[in-house]
C-alpha cells in the first residue's frame, strides 16, 4: 500500500489530488462521473463579497492545446456559498477550499472573515491572480508590495489554511511567493492562468468580450513546471501546483518539481473522469517505482 | 444520469456536400435521451483540438445500442467526425442539458434552420406519442440543404422555405404563409441560427404562444462548470450547457 | 494586385513575413525547399563577439503544440558570420537582420560596431530576452533600466535599422516596450521564447540539461498575442510579432494586433516551405477581403 | 536535393510486436538515397505531436516510386504511424544527412542493435554492389526481435546475439565471437543504442579499423537550423542531422 496523504502545513489531504477553482464548479457537478470521496480536496469556484453576473458572452476561445476564458468571476456571493451551497456539498469527505476575491483589500477580508466562521471549511485560497477583472485581483498579484498587504490582511482575519494563488504573468514569481510567505501565507499555488488572447481572422475580431482572457490547459505546462520549480527553490511552505495537468504523469512532474499537492483545472473539461483517475495513476506509478510514500516525490527532481 | 461513455462508429451517412449523420454503436446500454439534450464529442485523433464539440443527439435505439447525431460540417471537429471509418472509436459525455417542454394533445410547430433540425425528429416522435400534431418548418439557403424530409414528413406535416425558391417556400423561413395562421398553434420550438430565432420567437410573443428556443453557445465543459457558455436571462445570465439549452424565448435578453 | 510592402522605421520590406531568429539558420539552408527572394526579410541565427559552443545535449523537448529549446547561442562569432557567412548570402533579394547578443553591454556594442560597417545589412535585431543562457541578455530584457540601457548603448554605435527584441518573461511588456523606444530603438520586435521547463517523469530528470529552456510554437501564440496588443497601444514604432505563427491565418492575426511584419519561427521545423506559404496566404486573405494594401491590416483590430 | 513530399500508404507490415515496415508509395519520382540517410516524418492525425520524427530509410524502390522505414514502435508517434491504414496520407521532407562511406573490394561488419538495423539493407546493397564482402551481426534480447533475417542474409553473411540465448550466440552483441576475428575486416559500420555503439567503436579503435556510427539524437528540425541536435566531436559540437548521423567514431568525444 501506498501512502497517498500529503499536509498543507498541517492540513492533511488524504491524497495530493484537488481540481482547480473555477474548473469543478462545487463539486457536486461531478457526481454523475466519479467519487468525490476520492480527492484529496476541491478548490470551489472563486467567490466575492457581491454576486457577480461576469463578463459578456463570448467567453471562451479554443486555443492550440488551451483555451482561454474571460469568465470573470461569476458566483452568487460568500453568503450565498455558505448558506445555500456548502450544506449542500459539506458531506463529502474531502477537504473543501473556497477560492476568494476582491478588488480591495476589505473585499477580500470581508469574504475571509465569513469563511473563517464556517465549520468545516478549514482552509481557503487566495486568489491574487484572475487576469479577467478587477476584482480578481491581478493587480495584486503581479506586485510584490501589494500581494504581501492582501496576504497580511487577510491572513488577520482568517486563522485557519490560507493559501495564496500566484499569478505566472510576472517577471519573478519567486520573489512575490517569498513575499507571501513572509506575509503568512501558509502555502501558494500556482499557476493561475497566463493573459492571453485570441482573434478571428475572418471577422477581425477579438474572440472574447474582454479581449484578453487567462489561457489553460497543455499548452501552459512548461511555463508552470518551470513556476513551481523556481518557487519551490525559494520558499520553504508547501507548493500546490498546477498549470495544464491532464494525467497521472503530469502529476508526478508537478511533484518532482516541487508541488506538494496539485490542482486538475481544464482536464475536468476533457475528461470528466480525470481527477479521480489521476489518483490511481500516481498510486500505481508509486507502486511501480518503489515508492511507499508519496511525499517522497516532491521536489524530487534529479538535476545533477 | 450522465456518463461518459466509448461508442464505435458504425456509419457516416452523407446528406449532402455539408452534412451527414454520424452513427455510433456501443457495448453497453444506452442512457435516457429527451429532445434536445445533447452530447459533448471527443474528436479521435484530431491533430489541432482541444475541447469537446457539442452536439444534440438525432436519434437514439436503445435496442441495438446506437445514437445517432445529425451534424453540418462547419470547421476542423465536424468535419473530422464526418471522415471517421467505421470501428473508430468515439468518447462521448452525455445527455447532458435540458430539454424541449413536450405538450399532449396540442398543435405544435417545429422551426428549425442549419443544424437546428437534429433535435426535432426526436421531439416529433415524443409530441406524436402523446397525441399532439406536429407541424415542421425548416429553413435553407437551396434545396439541396433541405434533408431527411422522409424522416420528418412521416412525424408531422412537412414544410420549408429556399432562399432561391429550389424548394417550398421562396424566402426566409419567417416569411413563410405557415404564419398568417400562427393562432392555429398552441406551441412554437425552434433551434438554428440567432437571427432565425429571434425573429420566430417574436412572431410567437406577439400571436401570445409559447416558444422555446435551444441555444448553441461556445461550450468548454459542458456540464454547467466553466460557466463559459453563458446567455443574458431576465434572472441574470444563465448558463446555456446546464439550464438550457432549451430557454422559453420570454426569459432571454438576446 | 496587393501591396504586400511594409515599412520598418525607413526599411522597406517587400512584404511583412520574415523568419525568426534561430529557426532558419542562414537562410540557404532552405534553398531546397523555398525561394529566399519571396521574404520579406531573414533574421539570421544568434550572434555573439566570439564564438560559443552552446548548451550540453540534450537541448530540446517536444512539449503540447511547442517545443522547449536550450540551444545557447552555439555560433562562431560575429567575424566570421561577417567574413565566411555573409559573402555567401547576401546575393538573396531579401533584408539579412543579423540578431545580436552578449553578457556585458561592451559585447553588444562591439558586435554592432562591427556589423554598423557590412555593406548590405540595411537592420539588426538586438536580443536581450534569450533565455537560455547569460550571454542572451535575458537579464537585460527584464528590467527597464537595463533594456534602456543596453538599446542606448547599441543606439550609439549602431546607424541603421535597430530592432529590439522583448522578453515575454515580464510583468508588463508595454512599460518595457516604451522604455527602449525611448532609448531610441527603431522598432521592436516580440516575442522570444517563454522560459520553461520538462520533466521525465520516468527518470526523474529534467529533459533539457539546462533544467529550463525557451517556449515556442503554437502553445504561446495567445500570450504572443496579447503582447502584441499591449505593446501596439504603448509604442508608436513598428513591432515585428511572433510567436506561434504556423499560417496565413496567424500572420494576419499578428497583424491585426498591431505588428507591421511578422516573424516565422517554430513552424520551418514543421514545415519547411511555410514561410513562403504565409506570403501567399496573406495576399489571398488581402484579395478575398478587398484589401489593396497590407498595412491597412496593422492593428485593424476591431474592438467595439 | 531535398524535398517536402506526400506520399500514401501502402502498408505497413508488422514483424513482431513492436516493429513493422511502413511502405509509402509516391506519385512523382523518389529523390536519390544513399545509405544512412534519413526523412522526417510527419505523424498524421495525431492529438498530441507536434514536431516531426526522424526515421532512417529502410528501402527504396525508383521505379515503383516507393519509400520504406524500419520502425520500432516505442512511444506516440512510432506507434501511430504502425497504425495507419493503407491510403493514409503521409508527408516527408527527405533525403536528410549525409550516408556511410562506401568501401569497394573489402571486408565490411555491419553492427545493429534496436530500430539501428533500418540503414544496413541499404548499406549492405551498396557495398556488395561495390565489390566488398558484407557480413551483418544485430544484437536482440530475444530470438523474436530478430528480423528480417531473409533480407540481410541475402546481402551478406548473418550473425546475430540475444541476451537469452534464443537464437544466435548468447549475450550481448559486443561479446560475439566475431570479435576474435576482427582484424579481417576493414571497415565496421554500426547504428543502434549508444551504449552498443561505444562498445563496438572501441574494439574497431583498438584494433586500428575505421569504425562509423550513426548517431540517434533528438531532432527537431532535421536540416540543420536549430541545432538541437548537437554531439561533442574533437572540433566542437557538431550538428547531428546535417553533418551526420554518420560520424567516424575517432571524431566522437561520447
Ligand atoms: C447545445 C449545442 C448543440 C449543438 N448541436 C449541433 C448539432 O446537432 N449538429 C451540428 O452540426 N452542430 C451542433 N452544434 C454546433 C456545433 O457544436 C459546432 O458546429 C461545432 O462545435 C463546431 O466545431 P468545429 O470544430 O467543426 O468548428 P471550429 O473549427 O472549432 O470552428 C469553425 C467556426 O465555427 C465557429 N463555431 C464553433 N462552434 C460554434 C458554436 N457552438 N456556435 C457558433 N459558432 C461556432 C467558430 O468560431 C469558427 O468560426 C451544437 C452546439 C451546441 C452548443
Ligand atoms: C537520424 C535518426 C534516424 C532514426 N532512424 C530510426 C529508424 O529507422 N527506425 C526507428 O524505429 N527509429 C529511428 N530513430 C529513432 C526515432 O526517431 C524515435 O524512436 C522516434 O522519434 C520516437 O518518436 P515517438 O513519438 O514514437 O516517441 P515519443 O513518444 O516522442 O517518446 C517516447 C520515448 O522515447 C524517447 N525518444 C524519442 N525520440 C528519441 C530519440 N531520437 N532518441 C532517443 N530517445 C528518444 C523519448 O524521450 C521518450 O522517452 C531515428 C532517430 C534519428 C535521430
Ligand atoms: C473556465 C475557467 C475558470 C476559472 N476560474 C477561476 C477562479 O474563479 N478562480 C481561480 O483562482 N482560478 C480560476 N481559474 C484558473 C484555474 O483554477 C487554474 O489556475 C488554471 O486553469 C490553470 O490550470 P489548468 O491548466 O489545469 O486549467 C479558472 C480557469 C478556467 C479555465
Ligand atoms: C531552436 C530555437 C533557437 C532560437 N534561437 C534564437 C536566437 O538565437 N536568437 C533569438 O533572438 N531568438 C531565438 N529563438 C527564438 C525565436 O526567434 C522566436 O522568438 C521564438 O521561437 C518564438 O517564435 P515561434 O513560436 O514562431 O518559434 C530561437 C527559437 C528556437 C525554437
Ligand atoms: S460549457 Fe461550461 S458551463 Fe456551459
Ligand atoms: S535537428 Fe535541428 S539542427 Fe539538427
Amino acid at each position: 500500500m501506498v501512502d497517498l496523504q500529503v499536509d498543507i502545513a498541517g492540513l492533511k489531504l488524504k491524497n495530493p489530488v484537488t481540481t482547480a477553482s473555477g474548473t469543478f464548479g462545487f463539486g457536486e457537478e461531478f457526481v454523475d462521473f466519479i467519487d468525490l470521496d476520492k480527492l484529496g480536496g476541491i478548490f470551489v469556484k472563486g467567490l466575492t463579497i457581491k454576486s457577480r453576473e461576469g463578463n459578456d458572452y463570448p467567453r471562451m476561445a479554443e486555443t492550440p492545446s488551451g483555451m482561454l476564458n474571460a469568465v470573470g468571476l461569476q458566483n452568487k456571493g460568500v453568503d450565498y456559498f455558505i448558506d445555500s451551497i456548502y450544506p449542500r456539498i459539506k458531506h463529502w469527505d474531502t477537504e473543501i477550499f473556497p477560492n476568494i476575491n476582491g478588488s480591495v483589500i476589505d473585499d477580500y477580508i470581508a469574504v475571509a472573515e465569513k469563511l473563517n466562521e464556517v465549520k468545516g471549511i478549514n482552509g481557503i485560497e487566495l486568489n491574487i491572480s484572475c487576469p479577467n477583472v478587477k476584482e480578481g485581483g491581478m493587480a495584486f498579484g503581479v506586485s510584490c508590495p501589494s500581494a504581501i498587504a492582501v496576504t497580511k490582511a487577510v491572513r488577520k482575519a482568517y486563522d485557519k489554511t490560507l493559501i495564496v494563488k500566484l499569478s505566472p504573468n510576472v517577471t519573478d514569481i519567486a520573489e512575490i511567493a517569498k513575499g507571501v510567505e513572509g506575509a503568512g501565507a501558509d502555502s501558494v499555488s500556482l499557476v493561475n492562468t497566463l493573459l492571453g488572447m485570441a482573434i478571428d481572422a475572418k471577422t477581425k475580431k477579438p474572440l472574447l468580450s474582454t479581449i484578453t482572457g487567462g489561457l489553460s490547459g497543455p499548452a501552459i505546462k512548461p511555463i508552470a513546471l518551470r513556476m513551481v520549480w523556481q518557487v519551490y527553490n525559494a520558499v520553504k511552505i508547501p507548493i500546490v501546483g498546477m498549470g495544464g495537468i491532464m494525467n497521472g504523469n503530469d502529476a508526478i512532474e508537478f511533484m518532482l518539481a516541487g508541488s506538494t499537492a496539485i490542482q486538475v483545472g481544464t482536464a475536468n473539461f476533457i475528461d470528466p473522469q480525470v481527477s479521480e483517475k489521476i489518483v490511481d495513476e500516481i498510486e500505481q506509478y508509486c507502486i511501480s517505482n518503489g515508492i511507499s510514500k508519496v511525499t517522497d516525490l516532491i521536489g524530487g527532481l534529479i538535476t545533477e | 444520469m450522465k456518463r461518459i461513455q466509448d461508442f464505435s462508429v458504425i456509419d457516416t451517412l452523407w446528406l449532402n456536400s455539408s452534412s451527414y449523420i454520424l452513427i455510433l454503436k456501443s457495448e453497453t446500454s444506452i442512457e435516457k435521451i429527451d429532445p434536445g439534450n445533447f452530447a459533448e464529442i471527443k474528436i479521435p485523433d484530431a491533430a489541432d483540438i482541444f475541447l469537446r464539440r457539442p452536439i444534440s443527439v438525432y436519434d437514439v435505439d436503445h435496442e441495438k445500442k446506437e445514437i445517432s447525431f445529425y451534424i453540418k460540417a462547419i470547421g476542423k471537429g465536424t468535419s473530422k467526425l464526418g471522415s471517421l471509418l467505421p470501428g473508430s472509436k468515439v468518447n462521448i459525455v452525455y445527455p447532458l442539458g435540458n430539454s424541449y417542454t413536450p405538450v399532449k394533445n396540442k398543435n405544435a410547430l417545429i422551426v428549425g434552420g442549419g443544424s437546428g433540425i437534429a433535435p426535432f425528429k426526436l421531439l416529433g416522435e415524443q409530441l406524436r406519442g402523446l397525441g399532439s400534431k406536429v407541424t415542421y418548418l425548416f429553413g435553407a439557403r437551396t434545396s439541396e440543404e433541405i434533408v431527411l424530409t422522409d424522416v420528418f414528413s412521416k412525424l408531422g406535416k412537412f414544410n420549408c422555405t429556399t432562399e432561391d425558391g429550389s424548394l417550398g417556400e421562396k424566402g426566409l423561413v419567417t416569411s413563410h404563409s405557415i404564419f398568417k395562421n400562427i393562432k392555429y398553434f398552441d406551441i412554437v420550438y425552434t433551434c438554428g441560427p440567432d437571427p432565425m430565432m429571434k425573429a420566430i420567437a417574436k412572431i410567437a410573443e406577439n400571436n401570445n404562444i409559447r416558444c422555446e428556443a435551444s441555444l448553441e453557445n461556445m461550450m468548454a465543459c459542458g456540464i454547467g462548470v466553466c460557466l463559459c457558455c453563458v446567455t443574458p436571462t431576465i434572472r441574470g445570465n444563465a448558463v446555456v450547457c446546464s439550464e438550457g439549452p432549451v430557454f422559453q424565448s420570454t426569459d432571454l435578453k438576446w
